[in-house]
């Protein structure tokens, strides 16, 4: 299952509550505002960089570049739409909203 | 196709629609040959707190509603239990007998149904 | 592959209808098909034909488009009741309909996408 | 006392609609000076003449309510055109306006209190 | 000022980033989901024992009796929209939404 | 009455209209004689992060739109510092030279204010 996440980490806790249930090994996309938990240097870090060990995550680029977030925690990996909809095609989908 | 769909209730009643719409959903739907299991996580497991009475704000109960599911057809109601516990609640708080499930037993529920609509 | 999307918020308020529509319009170039869009709850408003934002992208017209494109967009007619947005409001290409047009789009989709908040 | 209200979400979709009115209606109730409504955003929602929620509280024969008892109930323009909200649709009683009647508003009230999500 | 909360602590950071800015004895108003605050054995619940000893925590009796709260943390104090207006009177507000 | 404002802007931009409505506020009122100050904090302060490129969400900048609000009489700026370092933010990010507070400097700017409008 894809868990997808479009919540800023900072302030709710739909992250953090995503990756406590989702199983070892699946993946994760941040989106929308989900994707300040791709950011270098934020208190979340520690939170995307142990769940990296356990997980895909993937990040949506056009909500990225929305945002002007550039420097990313390292393994996160950028999609595009298209890379969306790819990932949708292998996983089926548990929006955590 | 299965037919199998995974409400996901992770938000709390009356400050916003969803638990309203969920609750909905889970009928509309119910009645056409799906079947539907109801997963509550997070602040979802608020839906079936008892002695709900939003009347003085002139809504109707929700927590009534749930233990007339069955009556519809929809019987799987599944709480996932670190959601409950961490609200101070068990299952005698609640206002139906709903199987309890880990963190592992939530995801397998979602992987099961393979359909996931979220409230 | 049978593709089904769900939006649960209304237009410029939430990125929902905007994120599903971006998701939409790449699965298309993928070549899948879109069972169906769904407007849910508030999303419902995304169809309403007398948007006019000044200078800005016209949501009600997006989904028009991929309405006319041959993709079934359904708003909820009873979300549409408590919401004031009258049969005679909807977009064109865009139609009316209850929670059973949902239960055929998640019968009939491979995978399904809710947007929402 | 002068008290200025804003409302920020609409109606059905998140409580705010619903905790202003109570609110309103107790200030009133304690004989303070309501010197406004306005409604922004998904706010302007709240003034939609055609909602008919079956077995409901109706969220805008409310703000009419309200507003028929001499309290100036001002629903954004701007927001309104985004929204697909005309002025036809406008519930008796509540009138469009601009960000200048929320300035009014602000500087009217001793106290100033918005509701939202 | 009255600081007032309208959403769930357990999934939202508003009340723990409000707390931070309310000086001390500042009064605090919990209202819609924001009542779940003022629950009995949550896990917040030392956050808010913590904060009873710097602010008065008001819990508005229409939202606690809709989400049937009905056991709670010592100390809050129940008020109608009597008395949020109350409150209005005598502080200006400070909605953290 | 004073007829100022603090403009509280703690949500993050383009998820939803927050940011955008707050800053089409701080115009708006900003022209009618009222003293606008604007407090960033927590998620609010990523609407001055530089570099943001909304275009292809055909969405305009909100990073852009700052830097030109002294022209229109708004050149009141304060962000919370803890809510920056929580992000891993500094000034140096930001499109705009603002005023650093803390938790008391926030809390000082609202109380002396008296009026906030949150975003």
């Amino acid at each position: 299952m894809l868990y997808t996440i479009n919540k800023s980490p900072l302030m709710f806790g739909n992250l953090k509550s995503a990756l406590r249930i989702a199983p070892e090994g699946e993946p994760v996309l941040l989106y929308e505002d989900g994707v300040y938990a791709a950011a270098h240097g934020a208190a979340t870090e520690a939170l995307v960089a142990d769940a990296l060990a356990k997980h895909p995550i993937f990040a949506l680029k056009a909500d990225l570049e929305a945002r002007g977030i550039t420097r990313l925690i390292d393994g996160i990996r950028v999609v595009d739409y298209d890379g969306f909809v790819a990932l949708v095609e292998e996983h089926p989908v548990v929006p955590w909203l | 196709m299965e037919n199998t769909v995974a409400v996901l209730m992770r938000k709390a009643p009356y400050g916003s629609v969803y638990t309203a719409e969920g609750l909905r959903s889970i009928l509309g739907i119910g009645v056409f040959e799906i079947d539907v299991r109801v997963l509550f996580v997070d602040d979802g497991v608020y839906a079936l707190v008892k002695n709900q009475d939003p009347s003085v704000l002139d809504m109707k109960s929700l927590g009534d509603a749930f233990p007339s599911l069955p009556e519809f057809g929809v019987s799987s109601f599944t709480v996932h239990a670190p959601s409950l516990a961490e609200r101070g609640l068990s299952v005698e708080d609640l206002v139906i007998d709903a199987e309890l499930v880990d963190d592992a037993g939530a995801a397998a529920l979602l992987a099961s149904a393979g359909t996931v609509l979220p409230f | 592959m049978k593709i089904g999307v769900l939006v649960l918020e209304g237009p410029y308020q939430h990125q929902a209808a905007d994120s599903a529509y971006h998701f939409v319009k790449a699965a298309l170039a993928r070549g899948h098909e879109i069972v169906g869009i769904f407007l849910y709850t508030d999303g419902v408003n995304n169809a309403n034909g007398y948007i006019k934002p000044p200078g800005e992208r016209n949501i009600a017209e997006r989904y028009s488009e991929l309405a006319s494109q041959g993709i079934d967009v359904i708003a909820c007619t009873a979300c549409a009741r408590f919401r004031g947005f009258r049969r005679d409001m909807v977009v064109e290409n865009v139609r009316l309909g209850g929670l059973g047009a949902l239960a055929d789009q998640l019968k009939a989709a491979d995978r399904f996408v809710t947007f929402g908040d």
